[in-house]
């Protein structure tokens, strides 16, 4: 006779909030990812339009998520829970919260405008597509996500993909790239992995819920200060921490257009995120104990990311290392522990994730169009395509941090709260936002002033449908800067209660 | 979210005198790029709305005592609120006529001398752009507000220097103003920042409260002081940054006009004087102002005196003039300060647009190349450029000799007399330099001229392309400006009253000197002019002035005191061979590279490793037994 | 017992050490299989042994499947080696180094 | 009827007897045969799905039945039936030989089904020699035979070796405890655990296994032996003998070891030597089946860690993980079968071009071996996830943190493999790759198990912990 019983296999439990938009979102992924799996190959104008009606749907779900959030109320909604693996105490748990929200938000206006950008590739159409939406699919799920294996699983998901989509639609040096940063961003998972096994196993609590592994008194305080770099380090590499930010230009480069726009516009802020999400919320004392060496590393990155990139001549590496520079402001918001340096921090990586897909966007236009990326080969390209440039210089001045673009206010909270913290290493990141100008304008200035060379004369400019991804991110990009409230309201409604739940 | 209603018919004008212009900005460059007239049609029309509600709002406010604030939640953070809005006080509501008339005039200009450029529409984008930008920045209740606005009048300022972006000269003073500025604005921002920490809010009229000094300590204050006077360096071009503005010639000749000598380089002097009562608390802070002031003021004029290029003399003279602003204000004299910009903020203007007209009408820069082309046939801009140079150079009965002459007195109170020498010195090169121009202008060497006259077909020469064609639009601004220039001294007392109301702390006496000072002054400046007549005027004059005799100081000023060289040297060898190669060598030597030789030390383990997998089997065997023998040994341990 | 147990594992190890030895060193096929034997034998005595030791039966029925297995070894083994000596013409362990 | 317990074995048995017979009386028909394999050993699944309820002793005790054994005979005539399937063509092996081909993969797989059952030192060491020779002769096979000789000689030498160190620790074993059945080693363990002779002989002992399972130092064979085998051996020998072997190891460590420190840390040892040699040295292999040989190394090592977080946790771990290779292994080997040239063996570089030839395959690849390397969300990360938690919970941070490192390494050849299917351009366009529809039904089901059991292990997980207490 059989004596054991597989219990509860179809029995779930399951807890929701209303309709679960934040699976539906994921569902809407993998619809999409299934749909172009099964079309056929040939079809391709077929999957890009799938594409981007799926694409579009996510987008549309996020922000009906932004604005139906309820900011009166904060903290986690739309919470859907489902006990996963019952025996490990692993939980299907989704929610949004002040934090996930914008990020939720990025994420559906670059995938959206990815696959727009996109529109015009004719090689290997379905695989790249069905690799992007996996590449979302996890990026998505890692911001809803709010189990530490699930965060795990889906940071994995969107990092895997990578390899293929820099090693087969790539350019510079692409399978050298693609190697590198595969390797370099799975070392960091090499980290997180047991970092958050080893919380899990001195919790006792036999759950993966962050939710409740953040109370405080459930680790120690040595317990937070060990785990808490095994967190920042893996994540941080993701997220272009000095000195483990090589792979960030080199990446970029290599990426296809859209990819490098996901890439540095979502991905990294992915890994800001998981420092936040996993290793601030479980390990605040670490993350106490740890600030100055944070704030350390972001503001040498955020100067050393711009004086590099000044001697760059590839239009994407510069751009790379502008991330690195940028996505140091990140971390030196996140490294202040007040609340102001979340703010910033967390809108700081909206800001820049918009950012960055817009320069992507409108290189990506450019090296269709003239085939190159070295900025020695091209210049005077107003004159041909003022509209592609103006894209790109506007996304160059966001860049530079100018008022009236969501850059600025980013950069301008995370310097407030950071100076009160760090004076002299505030001031030295602040030396960067110079370097940053005089190497934005200098791109700026040797790409699209100066005379034209002969060869880029017949070029065409961005036509309106191709130019509908770019509005939609300059847009954006303005939105947010001219009304920064917008964004700030919703992070505070994370940032305040997080902050006082600390035990100071 | 944010109500931009207006509570009352004030905040209306505000509101319009200050959003009219982005309108503009927006609908440019949204729709009407391709239709040039409209463009231009839409962005002055939106520039004279503001005028109109500035000019309305100074009448009615005339009286104002207290200090009129609007503001609105625009983001309010958990400690940072920052608010959007408006200060309406008589130093901003001067400002803002000065910047919405000369806009206004400006832009007229621009009609006749940008009239069939490929970019017109984007120029009065851009114009459009900084006019808000402008206003904005003067109406700002906050100093990050102001900040903001800070910034974006830089981008315009970068924007429309690079405007004709083929030529590379363009785009790169261009990017040298954005770049040099921005190095001030980081030093503002710290300042700002500074505040912030201390006293937990921005807002002007706070700061400048007598209660405000109990908020920060004293050396804090200097600190913070001296970090926001960084900013205005970079906006106004002192010392020690001050090579962009020549550089910014670059751009076309009206936004030289505007942007580059009357209002947004004035904006650091503006700044000045908002937070003058917060400047005052720190002496400290105000010395080491006055001495940045002087020395600029002196480098700059130095620089003029042998500068061949008309906009580059003009520029020099800024910076010269925003200089002895610095000087005015920091040596307590308030009104003088402000004085001196408003008039300062017509006549050079003014200097500008005649220069843009003898420039536009000759396509040279070069003030001899003018004098050989017939400059002096053109009346009406020389008489008006003549009048210009005499505000200039402190002449009554032009506006420049009174507000000179006020920040003279203040000086003359200072008890070190070496700033009222700076000051006399100053003026005296100043009025040098500005009739070197005029003379050059106005008698070229007769051989010259009769050459010119019979060898008019020679390439050598310029031609003026239309002679008669300066047309109505290039003129009358040229013609309103001069008249204010000749007004505007004497609105002295009604302006004082309006800017200073009760609080009359400055007290005009005239110190030492007493009555006397005017006409020392004025003996200065006729020295000035005197020197430049016979050295360039009278009668078989070589035209060479007396430093340019020496070669080391012809060197030495020709090349602005070798500041240029050192920032070169700076951003090319320490930021761009230095750091910038160090760190990029580093990624690529040391970083990659310690992870190169990683994955290559890895891939020869492997090699290795594989190669010990492939011996013979007996060897495999004894090393599998001998490994078990070891780890049985182990358990003893 | 006459003989203490200890002194039949000591023998017991002491031919396994051989067996081992022969089975490392003598560059010859058939001679490694004999080494196997030899140290299957070892185990053999080493039962054996423990089998008197501790007077119960099955250690002897170890040594009868011991001896069965010796037998498939020596079979299964002799035949590969034979095989092989007829494609190679060498009992060299060394001379099958076909696989990097 | 206390025989039915032993129906997958009997059925197992007669289909070999089967085989046997039809070697000696009837002429080869390579269609035939397999037709026959197919059926017979799709019937032996069936057997042990209808005998997994089992439960109970045979063999005055020297064979146990209960739930871990009767799963894991479930996964072993999977196993085989799924190494049967990629026998449509068998190029490998000369035609006469077919018959016997069969004859040994039965036999071998009702050797290991024995094993997993095997509570008696004896019983162990019957099946253990019945399935290692079966396969000795199986590897030889082939029909290079050159290569299948120098394949079958190392295999042959370092079994004999090993398992006559592993006789010699069973004397040791029983000379220093009398006892010959698990459960009675299990009683007297804990007093011998300082005693010299016991533990030695334990360890001994585990180099037999260690010789099948391919830990170090024993995993001297497989590279050469996984090169120079069949394709369709090598899979079986990297399959369903894997599998076997990991069930023998849990059985006898969860019966003798009482948390010994000594037994922890050799076992720690090896297992961070296993994985981080075969890691290292897969990286620079140009041959297909020796990089997974080398990986196989690997993984080994990394079931050890599970198998050493003694406790129901780290057991279920390691279950969990034996199936989970046994699946992904096996799609590795599907892609290496059906893509090897005629007669040679499947080079990296041959790959090249696959996501053109057949894109089922070449997905089928990337998602088996990124499960091999354990990426998310594939069936290879949720069980290298459990073996680590399991760990963990033992307080083996450092293990785990060198585990996870040389999952980074591992992904660097993972990586080189999936970049020769999708991005390698071929030196001569290949045909399209021809696949029967239910062989693409079995490579969809497969891709589709791997996900979905990645995604959603809970029953999977409770299964293994089912078994895990069973053992206990």
């Amino acid at each position: 006779m059989p004596r054991f019983e597989i219990k509860g296999a179809l029995s779930m439990q399951i807890e929701l909030a209303g309709f679960p938009y934040l699976s539906a979102i994921l569902v809407t992924c993998v619809a999409g990812l299934l749909v172009i799996l099964l079309l056929p190959e040939e079809r391709k104008a077929e999957i890009k339009w799938v594409s981007a009606g799926f694409s579009g749907t996510t987008l549309l779900l996020c922000l009906y998520l932004f604005f139906a959030y309820d900011k009166s109320k904060g903290g986690l909604q739309f919470v859907e829970k489902i006990l996963w693996v019952p025996s490990l105490g692993i939980q299907y748990f989704n929610a949004v919260d002040g934090f996930s929200l914008p990020n939720l938000l990025l994420t559906g206006i670059v995938f959206f405008t990815g696959v727009l950008t996109m529109w015009q590739l004719e090689e290997r159409v379905k695989e790249f597509f069905a690799l992007y939406f996996l590449l979302v699919l996890g990026v998505f799920g890692l911001f809803v996500s709010m189990d530490l294996f699930f965060i795990f699983v889906w940071y994995d998901v969107s990092l895997f993909p990578m390899y293929l989509l820099i090693a087969v639609w790539g350019t510079t040096r692409k399978e050298y790239a693609a190697m590198k940063l595969t390797l370099y961003l799975l070392a960091g998972s090499a980290l997180i992995l047991p970092g958050m096994i080893y919380l899990y196993a001195k919790s006792g609590l036999h759950t993966f819920d962050i939710t409740a592994l953040m109370q405080p008194g459930t680790f120690t305080a040595a317990q937070q200060k060990f785990a808490f770099p095994l967190f920042y380090l893996g994540f941080g590499i993701l997220a272009g921490v000095w000195p483990f930010h090589t792979w960030s230009p080199v990446g970029h480069a290599a990426a296809p257009h859209s990819v490098s726009m996901v890439h540095a516009g979502v991905l990294m802020k992915i890994g800001a995120f998981g420092v936040l999400r996993v290793a601030i919320f479980l390990c605040p004392e670490g993350w106490q104990y740890w600030s100055g060496v944070m704030a350390f590393l972001a503001a040498f990155g955020i100067i050393y990311g711009a004086l590099a990139g000044l001697r760059q001549t590839d239009l994407k590496y510069v751009i790379g290392y502008s991330s690195v520079s940028h996505m140091g402001i990140v971390g030196l918001g996140l490294s202040t522990v007040s609340v102001e340096g979340l703010n910033g921090a967390v809108f700081q990586m909206f800001a820049h994730g918009i950012m960055t897909a817009l320069l992507f966007s409108a290189v990506g236009y450019i090296y269709d169009r003239t085939h190159t990326k070295e900025i020695g080969e091209l210049g005077g390209l107003s004159r041909v395509m003022p509209v592609a440039s103006f894209y790109f210089i506007l996304a160059a001045l966001a860049g530079m941090g100018i008022p009236g673009l969501a850059c600025f206010w980013g950069e301008l909270v995370v310097f407030i709260a950071a100076f009160k913290v760090y004076p002299v290493r505030t001031v030295v990141a602040l030396l960067a936002l110079v370097v940053s100008a005089l190497f934005m304008l200098r791109v700026v200035q040797r790409t699209f002033y100066g005379p034209l060379p002969e060869k880029h004369a017949q070029l065409n400019d961005v036509s309106f449908s191709l130019g509908i991804p770019r509005m939609i991110l300059a847009g954006v990009l303005l939105l947010f800067g001219l009304f920064p409230a917008l964004l700030f309201d919703v992070i505070e409604t994370a940032s305040i209660p997080f902050m006082n739940g600390l035990p100071r | 979210m944010i109500p931009f209603w207006a509570q009352d018919a004030t905040h209306a004008m505000a509101l319009l005198s200050t959003l009219m212009p982005l309108v503009a900005f927006l609908a440019i460059m949204l729709g009407t790029r391709s239709k040039e007239k409209l463009s231009a049609g839409l962005s002055i029309g939106a520039v004279a709305v503001s005028f109109g509600c500035s000019f309305l709002l100074l009448f009615r406010l005339w009286n104002l005592r207290e200090p009129l604030e609007y503001s609105t939640r625009w983001v309010a953070l958990n400690t940072v609120e920052i608010p959007f809005g408006f200060l309406l006080d008589p130093v901003s509501l001067l400002m803002l006529c000065i910047v919405t008339l000369i806009c206004l005039l400006v832009q007229v200009y621009s009609l006749g001398y940008m009239a069939g450029d490929p970019g017109f529409s984007r120029y009065y984008a851009f114009m459009s752009l900084f006019a808000w930008a402008m206003t904005s920045l003067v109406l700002s209740p906050t100093l990050l507000q102001l900040f903001i606005f800070w910034e974006l009048v830089g981008l315009s300022s970068y924007l429309l220097i690079g405007f004709w972006y083929e030529k590379f000269s363009a785009t790169q003073a261009g990017k040298k103003a954005f770049v040099m500025t921005r190095a001030g604005d980081v030093s503002f921002l710290l300042g700002l920042i500074l505040v912030l920490v201390y006293a937990g809010n921005l807002s002007i009229v706070e700061m400048n409260s007598p209660g405000f000094a109990g908020l920060m300590p004293s050396t804090m204050v200097t600190f913070a002081a001296l970090l926001i006077f960084g900013g205005i360096v970079g906006k106004s071009a002192q010392f020690p940054l001050l090579t962009w503005l020549p550089d910014a010639m670059e751009g076309p000749t009206p936004v030289s006009a505007l942007l580059h000598s009357a209002t947004m380089v004035a904006a650091g002097v503006y700044l000045f004087a908002r937070l003058f009562p917060f400047f005052t608390l720190s002496p400290a802070a105000m010395g080491i102002i006055l001495f940045i002031g002087t020395v600029s003021m002196l480098l700059a004029a130095t620089m003029a005196m042998v500068a061949r290029d008309i906009k580059q003399v003009w520029a020099y003279s800024t910076i010269s003039q925003l200089g002895f602003m610095i000087m005015g204000l920091a040596a307590g004299g308030y009104f003088a300060g402000v004085f001196h910009l408003t008039t300062h903020a017509g006549f050079k203007a003014l200097l500008f647009l005649c220069s843009g007209v003898l420039i536009h009408t000759f396509h040279t820069n070069d003030l001899f190349e003018l004098a050989k082309g017939g400059v002096r046939r053109l009346k009406i801009p020389m008489v008006a450029l003549a009048v210009a140079a005499g505000a200039l150079a402190g002449l009554p009965p032009f506006s420049g000799f009174f507000s000179k002459e006020a920040i003279l007195a203040v000086l003359a109170l200072s008890s070190n007399p070496i700033w009222l020498g700076a000051g006399f010195l100053g003026a005296f090169l100043t009025a040098y330099y500005a009739f070197r121009v005029i003379f050059i202008l106005l008698f070229p060497p007769q051989t010259a001229t009769e050459s010119s006259d019979q060898l008019s077909g020679l390439p050598s020469a310029p031609k003026p392309s239309h002679h008669e064609g300066s047309s109505m639009t290039l003129i009358w601004p040229l013609i309103i400006l001069a008249s204010f220039t000749l007004l505007l001294g004497f609105l002295q007392g009604p302006l004082e009253n309006f800017l200073v109301k009760e609080d009359k702390h400055v007290l005009l006496s005239h110190g030492v000197l007493g009555a006397w000072l005017p006409f020392i002054a004025l003996f200065f400046a006729l020295a000035g002019a005197g020197l430049a007549w016979v050295e360039f005027g009278r009668q078989g004059a070589r035209q060479v002035g007396f430093a340019e005799r020496v070669p080391f100081f012809r060197d030495l000023f020709s090349q602005r005191w070798y500041l240029d060289h050192f920032y070169r040297f700076f951003v090319d060898r320490v930021v761009d061979r230095g750091f910038s190669r160090l760190f990029a060598q580093n990624d690529n030597r040391v970083i990659d590279g310690s992870i190169d030789a990683m994955s290559r030390g890895t891939l020869e383990t492997s090699r290795f490793l594989a190669f010990l997998q492939s011996g013979m089997i007996q060897y495999r065997l004894l090393a599998s037994f001998a490994v078990m023998v070891l780890l049985s040994l182990y358990f003893f341990f | 017992m006459i003989v203490p147990f200890g002194h039949v594992l000591m023998l017991a190890g002491m031919l396994f050490l051989l067996g081992v030895f022969c089975t490392v060193t003598r560059r010859n096929l058939i001679m490694i299989i004999l080494g196997v034997e030899v140290m299957l034998n070892a185990a053999a005595i080493a039962f054996v042994g423990a089998a008197l030791h501790w007077q119960s039966l099955e250690g002897q029925a170890f040594v009868l499947f011991i001896m069965a297995i010796a037998a498939t070894e020596v079979s299964v083994g002799l035949a590969l080696i034979v095989y092989a000596y007829r494609r190679s013409g060498s009992f060299d362990p060394s001379s099958y180094n076909l696989f990097r | 009827m206390k025989w039915m317990l032993f129906g997958p074995e009997t059925g197992i048995f007669l289909a070999a007897f089967f085989f046997l017979i039809l070697s000696m009386w009837r002429k080869p028909n390579p269609a035939r045969d397999h037709m026959y394999a197919l059926v017979l050993s799709a019937l032996g699944v069936a057997v042990s799905l209808a005998c997994v309820g089992a439960e109970g002793f045979l063999f005055s005790g020297t064979y146990r039945l209960d739930l871990f054994s009767q799963v894991f005979k479930v996964a072993l005539a999977s196993g085989l039936f799924l190494i049967v399937c990629l026998c449509a063509s068998l190029e490998e092996i000369k035609k006469r030989y077919r018959q016997e081909f069969y004859f040994f993969l039965f036999v071998c797989t009702l050797a290991m089904m024995l094993l997993v059952s095997a509570q008696h030192l004896l019983t162990i060491l019957l099946a253990l020699e019945l399935s290692s020779y079966s396969l000795y002769l199986l590897v030889t096979l082939r029909r290079n035979e050159d290569m299948g000789l120098e394949a079958g000689i190392k295999y042959f030498l370092t079994g004999i070796f090993a398992s006559s160190i592993m006789i010699f620790g069973m004397a040791l074993l029983y000379g220093a405890t009398q006892a010959v059945y698990l459960q009675d080693l299990a009683q007297v363990m804990p007093e011998l655990m300082n005693s010299p002779a016991a533990v030695i002989g334990m360890l001994l002992i585990f180099g037999g296994f260690f010789f099948k399972l391919a830990v170090y130092p024993f995993h001297i064979w497989v590279a050469d032996t996984y090169q120079g085998a069949p394709d369709q051996v090598t899979a079986y020998i990297a399959t369903a003998s894997k599998v076997a072997v990991i069930a023998i190891v849990l059985r006898v460590i969860s019966a003798v070891d009482q948390n010994s420190a000594y037994l922890v840390h050799v076992l720690a040892v090896l297992s961070i030597t296993s994985m981080t040699l075969g890691n290292l040295a897969a990286i620079t292999q140009k041959d297909m089946k020796r990089l997974l040989g080398y990986s196989t190394i690997a993984h080994s090592g990394y079931v050890l860690i599970g198998i050493l977080s003694v406790g129901t946790a780290g057991y279920a771990s390691a279950v969990f993980y034996a199936l989970a290779l046994l699946v992904m292994k096996f799609t590795v080997f599907l892609v290496v079968v059906v893509v090897s040239p005629r007669g040679r063996n499947l080079e990296i570089e041959e790959l090249a071009g696959l996501h053109r030839r057949s894109p089922l395959l070449a997905l089928a690849l990337m998602v088996s071996v990124f499960s091999l390397a354990g990426i998310p969300p594939t069936v290879g990360f949720a069980g290298k996830f459990f073996v680590f938690m399991a760990a963990m919970d033992k307080g083996l941070f450092v293990l785990v943190l060198i585990a996870m490192v040389n999952v980074v390494v591992s992904l660097y050849y993972y990586l080189l493999v999936i970049k020769a299917a999708y991005l390698n351009v071929p030196r001569e366009t290949l045909p399209p790759v021809h696949l029967s529809h239910p062989m693409r039904c079995l490579t969809g089901s497969l891709i589709a198990t791997m996900v979905v059991v990645g995604f959603y292990p809970t029953p999977l997980i409770q299964l293994s912990e089912a078994m895990a207490r069973s053992l206990m």
